[in-house]
């Protein structure tokens, strides 16, 4: 049995602190199994990774990679053992281009003295036709949040590994770029390559890996073959109780008001997108949709008057919106959630309780704005209960929590105003299916008190099983709009991708 | 000796402690001038300490200065930074008992009994006469300077001034910082004289430029007669070899042993009785406005006897 | 919000815990305040040197100790609280020295002291805010802006001066009171010192203005992302460096009754090493008032002490360069130990 | 997917198209150089002074501009290389003026002048490896780490010299022909810093070694992912940086045949500034040697230039700064243009 395992962990334990990340785990790989691990934000698997890839050492414990026990001491000597990692958190160099990015590992290794900066871009180019349209000599600074995604797996996937690790890379990609990243798992396995999987999506977990192992609160539970058990069950053992519905109930008939909340008329944005209009209903979810780089973030972002040069009209329950810059679209009850939750989306250094209240200062203060620590302690609190956050105290600094947890700290942030339409950019990014319901849950529990709700996502299913109405964009304009039995992943995929409008009307 | 010693007033009292406080504490002004200090501190069987800030920096010159008087000193010879923020300071010490003397800068409003100093005026106007005397009175001549520092100020101006009341002729060229840099000194003076073929003359208030302003000089193969005041040993080199014609030299051994005579007699002051009315008024009897320290005229012929390094070995700088 | 009945469900529970956690974080806080660290530094330094010189624990010497750097020290605020929003400001010394020149020159030109020193302190602001213009309108680093500044201001001081200091001897005793005088027995700058900090300090710890500042320096973007207007606090935090340098050198002159071209040469290392000994960060989001002000200290005890002990100039340097080096790694271990 | 078919009609038209692309991209390329906006600022300022005075386009006063900056460009290629790997280093100063002093006692001792240089930047080096050693074992800032060893490496200068310069005129000719000797019409100092700006920024752009100091200062963390040794990265530009300071000592010392112990003072902001106005940032990653060196010329140029045109000294610093200002104003929107 062991003859075939590539990498055998037993008894390993980390602590941060007080905080015991992992407790006792074990784990083995099989030579050419996709292996995936699934488990609640914060139950230590990206820290099991970062251990297995030399960056962080364990407290205790043995990994035996081929049969031989190691000591994996830095990511350098993870390489030459043949271990590859796509990181949960993207670690990308802005002010260097994308070829040199995936070459990295290769340069650093390589004995030629001189670079060969052709041959890089021709081979990084060759790498990326397959994965999306990415022009290998950009700088990395400007490409979107999914495209770097991109790059990332690119990286990775030009490792002469046998171990593939791979934490939550389809989180910001979209339905197309996800099934072509397991064309090409599959394609590696085939060579005899090892690939740990992470995701929070167990559709993917179902329909493309073998194995799947549970973890809990830094804690081994279980290991499965995938065609012995089923989604309920792995989910039970990662939250150890049942989630009967994934998706709360959608807007009933009786709800549908007709009244608009929020109309935007033409809004044009030079470069990113172009004419698009749309309403907004009050007791709706509406969703938007669209493949990777379709400008779904940059429409949204302009009608928070975020970014770029904006016109167009947007008008909020009835009244046109005059407004210059973000600080004035909050004031009229707009707010916005990044899908860059490291980049613009949160204050790495600085504690919970502070990033909650980042955007609504006044109310954890006097009226003459002296701060009331009990008041901002409160606050983080309640929220941090409300969508199931993991940490030690709300005052310890964001960087010390999971990625899944950092997400929950910049949602809390958002829910912490009173808005009148919240514009959410993939919001359950690297969320558990349990606090992903949960968030859920609260979504439609807002749209049922009267605010507005979009919500762009790349998650198909998700977008399907939360929102009453879905827009699809391509290429910075509508290409359609979907509702009730219509949307399908199908239809979607259909309007976010077809060529040309001519084929739209052959439908 | 201890028996003579008991006889003179000229004598300390054992443990009487005189200090001499200054601001950069590492430039090598100073050491001469604690020298000359030291050697008048030994001939009267005084204890010395040498004392100040390393930095260019006011209030560390004044926290420096009030340390001093926490060990309550019998005087201290001052080169305040600047006059008037010492002025209370100065005061204060003297109110307290401790005699102060200033050299080199002054603090002219403030208690203190005397004042010991080289004569940039008279600096100046030697240099003047001398560039006239070489190059003639109808020639062309730049200087270089270090604006905000007082004295090389001084040295600058007064010879500007005097150039043109005596010698209307003589035409001031160009007139740069170079701020002691070498390096600033050397791309002023080789600018200065791209712009001015006929230039005839430089003068330099101090020995870092001078060094800058040499090597542009030579570079140019120029024939500019070049002036400077302070030393260091490479332009001690280059008077030697004829590259700089001459260099003023304050005397710094006498500043300080002026400095500290003066500073002895007002801390014993009971051993004067003058016909004035300090008796009534209660100041010092022992009042000197002004010492002048003179300079020394540094040329080929007595280069030697000015290398600091020669002079200080086997000296106790400290 | 809806929420709130549900979070009532679990907050119950967690309230009861919560009291006790409090008590236990606040110790908890204590040791782990950045500060802690060179509290301890700070006050074994006073203890060897109370062994080493009898002078140094007297009231005369800690006097001219705190009279060195409370001047210095209020710059150090306003260079905290613009590191702390991402910036950085190398014009501090010059623009200090033009305030006093500024002062010095409107003052004997027949304008009273008070509106000279107040029109003084606008002009410094008005060169902060220009700055603040270049770094968030034009887009500039900080480090070139003010670099360009420092040289400007101190040009500046020259021609006002012609290089010269004014002599300000006339300034009237109830002007020169800021700088010279004492209530009871603490110096007048010892208290608008104690003020400028304590309400800096609060003000940073508990305004929902200054904790501003904050969230643009630890990640302007997503203090964008939260609606703050970053430009706006950038451009506030560098108009407040310059004007705090401002009342620096207007204490600075009623203190020496005199205004000095050539004030403050060299000060902006001294003032930013102070602000990072303290804890902040040059990459902004991070530091602290009580933090910079104990690292002034250090600073200034370090000197004070090397002239104390007699010991020799050349030998001086070395000495404070070595403590400098030495007192931030053993902060730095305490600190991660403490982690 | 359905996709794949499609994509593979995409494709075909682009490939055609890609080689005139390319073509294309390297013109816009050469037109995005962040150097080229230096480029113009600097033509502008060569004809306004062309015209402004007979004497600036001689060769004579370009010779004499070069030799100015030769030096001090070799320190700011040290200063630039580190800065890209993210660090700083304020005692460039200092440690220059420690190598003339080093090598300066060492001659004067009887040790032939080669074998003393070559100790005296061995020991700036050794300086620089401390450096790192505190950064990257240690942990802490090099902007702290790099002041406390400027205030050290002065005091030694000043230990080691008692504060007097020390006179060298006695080094032999051959020596002193490195500073002061030419190869034709051409200085040995310009040469010897045409080698290294032309080395280094060979290395930089196409050596593999050097790429991961771009890696490294861009995201230190990303790069430690993909095994490189980020902390020897910095180290090792930490003692490259100290080891060319040791260099320019040396040839500032066979130029002024002196060894001065205060040499440099200020000179780490002028270093800074230099990179930094060609286009390094201090938060890592960026940075060319070109357009360092392009930084170093501008600053120089207008210096010589106020000198040469006989600019009043009081005004000197403020026509100074404000050129310095507008420069990095006017770089700054054409580069914004041009993207
Ligand atoms: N640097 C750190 N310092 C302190 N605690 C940490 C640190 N990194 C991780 N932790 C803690 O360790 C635990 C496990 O984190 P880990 O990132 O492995 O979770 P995860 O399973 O990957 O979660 P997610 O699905 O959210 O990515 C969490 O409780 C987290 O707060
Ligand atoms: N700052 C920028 N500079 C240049 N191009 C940008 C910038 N930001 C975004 N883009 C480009 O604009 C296009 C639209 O990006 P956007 O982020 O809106 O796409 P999206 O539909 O949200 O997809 P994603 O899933 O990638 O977020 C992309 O091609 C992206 O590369
Ligand atoms: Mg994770
Ligand atoms: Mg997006």
């Amino acid at each position: 049995m062991s003859k075939d395992l590539i990498l055998e962990i037993s008894n390993l334990s980390k602590a941060f602190g007080p905080i015991q990340a992992l407790r006792d785990v074990r784990f083995d790989l099989r030579k050419g199994e996709i292996h995936a691990i699934a488990g609640e934000n914060g139950a230590g698997k990206s820290t099991l990774m970062n251990i297995i890839d030399g960056i962080l050492r364990p407290d205790s414990g043995e990994i035996r990679f081929d049969g031989k026990p190691v000591e994996i001491a830095s990511p350098a000597i993870a390489q030459r053992l043949g271990i590859g990692f796509v990181h949960q958190e993207i670690a990308l160099c802005p002010d260097i281009s994308v070829a040199e990015n995936i070459f990295m590992a290769t340069t650093n290794i390589s004995r030629a003295p001189l670079m060969n900066y052709a041959r890089l871009a021709q081979k990084a180019g060759d790498v990326l036709a397959r994965l999306g349209d990415i022009d290998p000599t950009a700088l990395v600074q400007s490409l979107s949040i999914s495209q770097q995604q991109l790059v990332e797996i690119a990286k990775a996937l030009t490792l002469d590994c046998r171990v593939l690790i791979l934490d939550e890379p389809t989180a910001a990609l979209t339905e197309k770029e996800a099934q072509i990243l397991f064309d090409i798992m599959r394609k590696l396995v085939k060579q005899g390559i090892s690939i740990i999987y992470i995701s929070h999506r167990m559709v993917e977990i179902f329909d493309h890996c073998d194995r799947v192992s549970v973890f809990r609160d830094g804690q081994y539970i279980a290991t499965h073959n995938v065609a012995e058990t089923t989604p309920t069950e792995i989910v039970h053992a990662m939250v150890g109780r049942v989630i009967d519905k994934l998706y709360p109930e959608k807007q009933g008939e009786d709800e549908k008001t007709g009244r608009v909340i929020l109309s935007v008329r033409n809004l044009t944005e030079q470069r990113r997108f172009s004419d698009v209009s749309f309403d907004l209903k009050q007791g709706e979810i509406l969703g938007i949709g669209g493949l990777i780089g379709a400008g779904r973030s940059e429409i949204v972002k302009g009608i928070c008057k975020l970014e770029g040069q904006v016109t167009g009209e947007v008008v909020l329950n009835g009244r046109s919106l005059a407004t210059s810059d973000y600080q004035q679209s909050i004031q009229e009850g707009l707010v916005y959630l990044s899908e860059d939750r490291k980049g613009d989306g949160l204050f790495l250094e600085m504690s919970i309780a502070e990033n909650i209240s980042a955007l609504s200062l006044r109310q954890v203060s006097s009226p003459i704005g002296i701060l009331n620590d009990g008041l901002e302690t409160g606050l983080a609190e309640r929220l941090g209960a409300m969508l199931n956050l993991k940490c030690g105290h709300v005052g310890e600094p964001v960087s010390n929590l999971s990625g899944g947890n950092q997400q929950k700290v910049a949602i809390a942030k958002l829910l912490s105003v009173n808005p009148k339409v919240i514009f959410l950019d993939e919001p359950t990014r690297g969320v558990d299916v349990g606090a992903k319901s949960e968030i859920h849950r609260i979504l439609r529990d807002l749209v049922r008190k009267g605010v507005g709700i979009v919500m762009i996502s790349s998650e198909l299913p998700e977008l399907i099983g939360v929102c009453d109405r879905v827009l699809v964009v391509r290429e910075g304009r509508i290409s359609g709009e979907l509702a009730g039995q219509d949307m399908t992943e199908e239809n979607i995929m259909y309007l976010a991708s077809v060529l040309d409008r001519q084929l739209e009307a052959v439908e | 000796p201890s028996a003579a010693s008991a006889q003179s007033k000229f004598q300390c009292e054992p443990g009487e402690t005189y200090i001499m406080n200054v601001m950069v504490s590492a430039h090598p002004y100073w050491v001469p001038v604690y020298q000359g200090f030291k050697q008048a501190a030994e001939a009267m069987g005084c204890e010395t300490v040498f004392s100040g800030t390393p930095d260019y920096d006011i209030t560390k010159q004044i926290a420096s200065f009030e340390q001093d008087l926490v060990k309550q000193p019998a005087g201290i010879l001052l080169h305040p930074m600047q006059s008037d923020p010492f002025i209370e300071p100065i005061d204060r010490a003297i109110d307290g008992g401790v005699e102060v003397v200033t050299f080199a800068a002054d603090s002219p409003n403030s208690k203190r009994t005397a004042y010991i100093t080289s004569d940039n005026l008279a600096e100046a106007k030697f240099a003047a006469e001398e560039i006239v005397k070489q190059i003639g009175d109808s020639a062309e001549y730049a200087v270089l300077e270090n604006p905000g520092q007082s004295n090389h100020d001084l040295r600058v101006t007064a010879l500007l001034s005097y150039m043109e009341e005596h010698y209307p002729n003589m035409k001031l060229v160009g007139r740069q910082a170079s701020n002691q840099d070498s390096n600033a000194a050397y791309r002023a003076t080789a600018s200065m004289l791209q712009a001015n073929p006929n230039l005839g003359a430089l003068w330099i208030p101090e020995a870092g430029s001078a060094e800058g302003a040499v090597a542009a000089v030579l570079e140019a193969k120029a024939d500019v007669l070049i002036m400077h005041a302070d030393v260091t040993p490479t332009t001690l080199e280059h008077i030697k070899a004829g590259n700089i014609h001459m260099a003023l030299n304050p005397n710094q051994g006498m500043q300080g042993f002026m400095g500290f005579v003066s500073l002895f007699m007002a801390a014993h002051s009971d051993m004067f009785d003058p016909f004035n009315d300090y008796k009534v008024s209660g100041f010092n009897p022992v009042q000197i406005p002004y010492v002048d320290n003179g300079f020394s005229v540094i040329t080929k012929d007595n280069a030697d006897s000015f290398d600091l390094n020669a002079y200080m070995e086997g000296r106790d700088p400290s | 919000m809806t929420q709130e009945p549900k979070a009532a469900v679990f907050d119950d529970p967690d309230r009861q815990s919560q009291s006790t956690n409090r008590a236990l974080n606040r110790v908890k806080k204590l040791f782990r305040m950045r500060e802690t660290g060179l509290v301890l530094i700070i006050l074994a330094l006073f203890i060897a040197m109370s062994f080493a010189s009898p002078y140094f624990l007297t009231w005369v010497n800690m006097r001219a100790m705190a009279m060195a750097f409370a001047v210095e020290g209020i710059v150090v605020v306003g260079m905290t609280i613009l590191l702390i929003s991402g910036g950085i400001d190398l014009s501090v010394g010059s623009v200090t020295a033009l305030a006093m020149v500024i002062a010095g020159l409107l003052f004997l030109s027949g304008v009273d002291p008070w509106t000279a020193s107040a029109l003084a302190i606008l002009a410094c602001a008005a060169i902060g805010a220009i700055m603040g213009f270049f770094v968030t309108v034009v887009g500039l680093h900080h480090f070139i802006v003010s670099l360009a500044v420092m040289v400007i201001a101190r040009g500046a001081c020259l021609l006002g001066t012609g290089g010269r200091p004014l002599g300000l001897y006339t300034l009237p005793p109830e002007f020169k009171f800021i700088g010279q005088g004492s209530i009871g027995v603490i110096p007048v700058v010892i208290i608008i010192f104690l003020v400028v900090v304590a309400a800096s300090d609060f003000m940073l710890r508990r305004t929902t203005i200054f904790r501003k500042v904050f969230y643009t320096g630890s990640n302007e973007k997503a203090a964008a992302y939260s609606g703050i207007r970053t430009k706006h606090v950038v451009f506030f935090t560098t108009t407040l460096c310059s004007a705090l340098c401002g009342v620096a050198g207007i204490i600075y002159m009623a203190r020496f009754g005199s205004a000095q071209p050539t004030f403050g040469i060299g000060m902006e290392l001294n003032v930013i090493a102070a602000a990072v000994i303290g804890g902040a960060s040059l990459s902004g989001g991070t530091g602290t008032i009580l933090g910079a002000i104990l690292g002034v200290i250090l600073l200034s005890v370090v000197s004070s002490s090397l002239a104390l002990l007699d010991v020799s100039v050349y030998w001086q340097d070395i000495i404070r360069g070595s403590i400098l080096l030495s007192a931030v790694t053993i902060d730095h271990y305490l600190n991660k130990r403490r982690r």
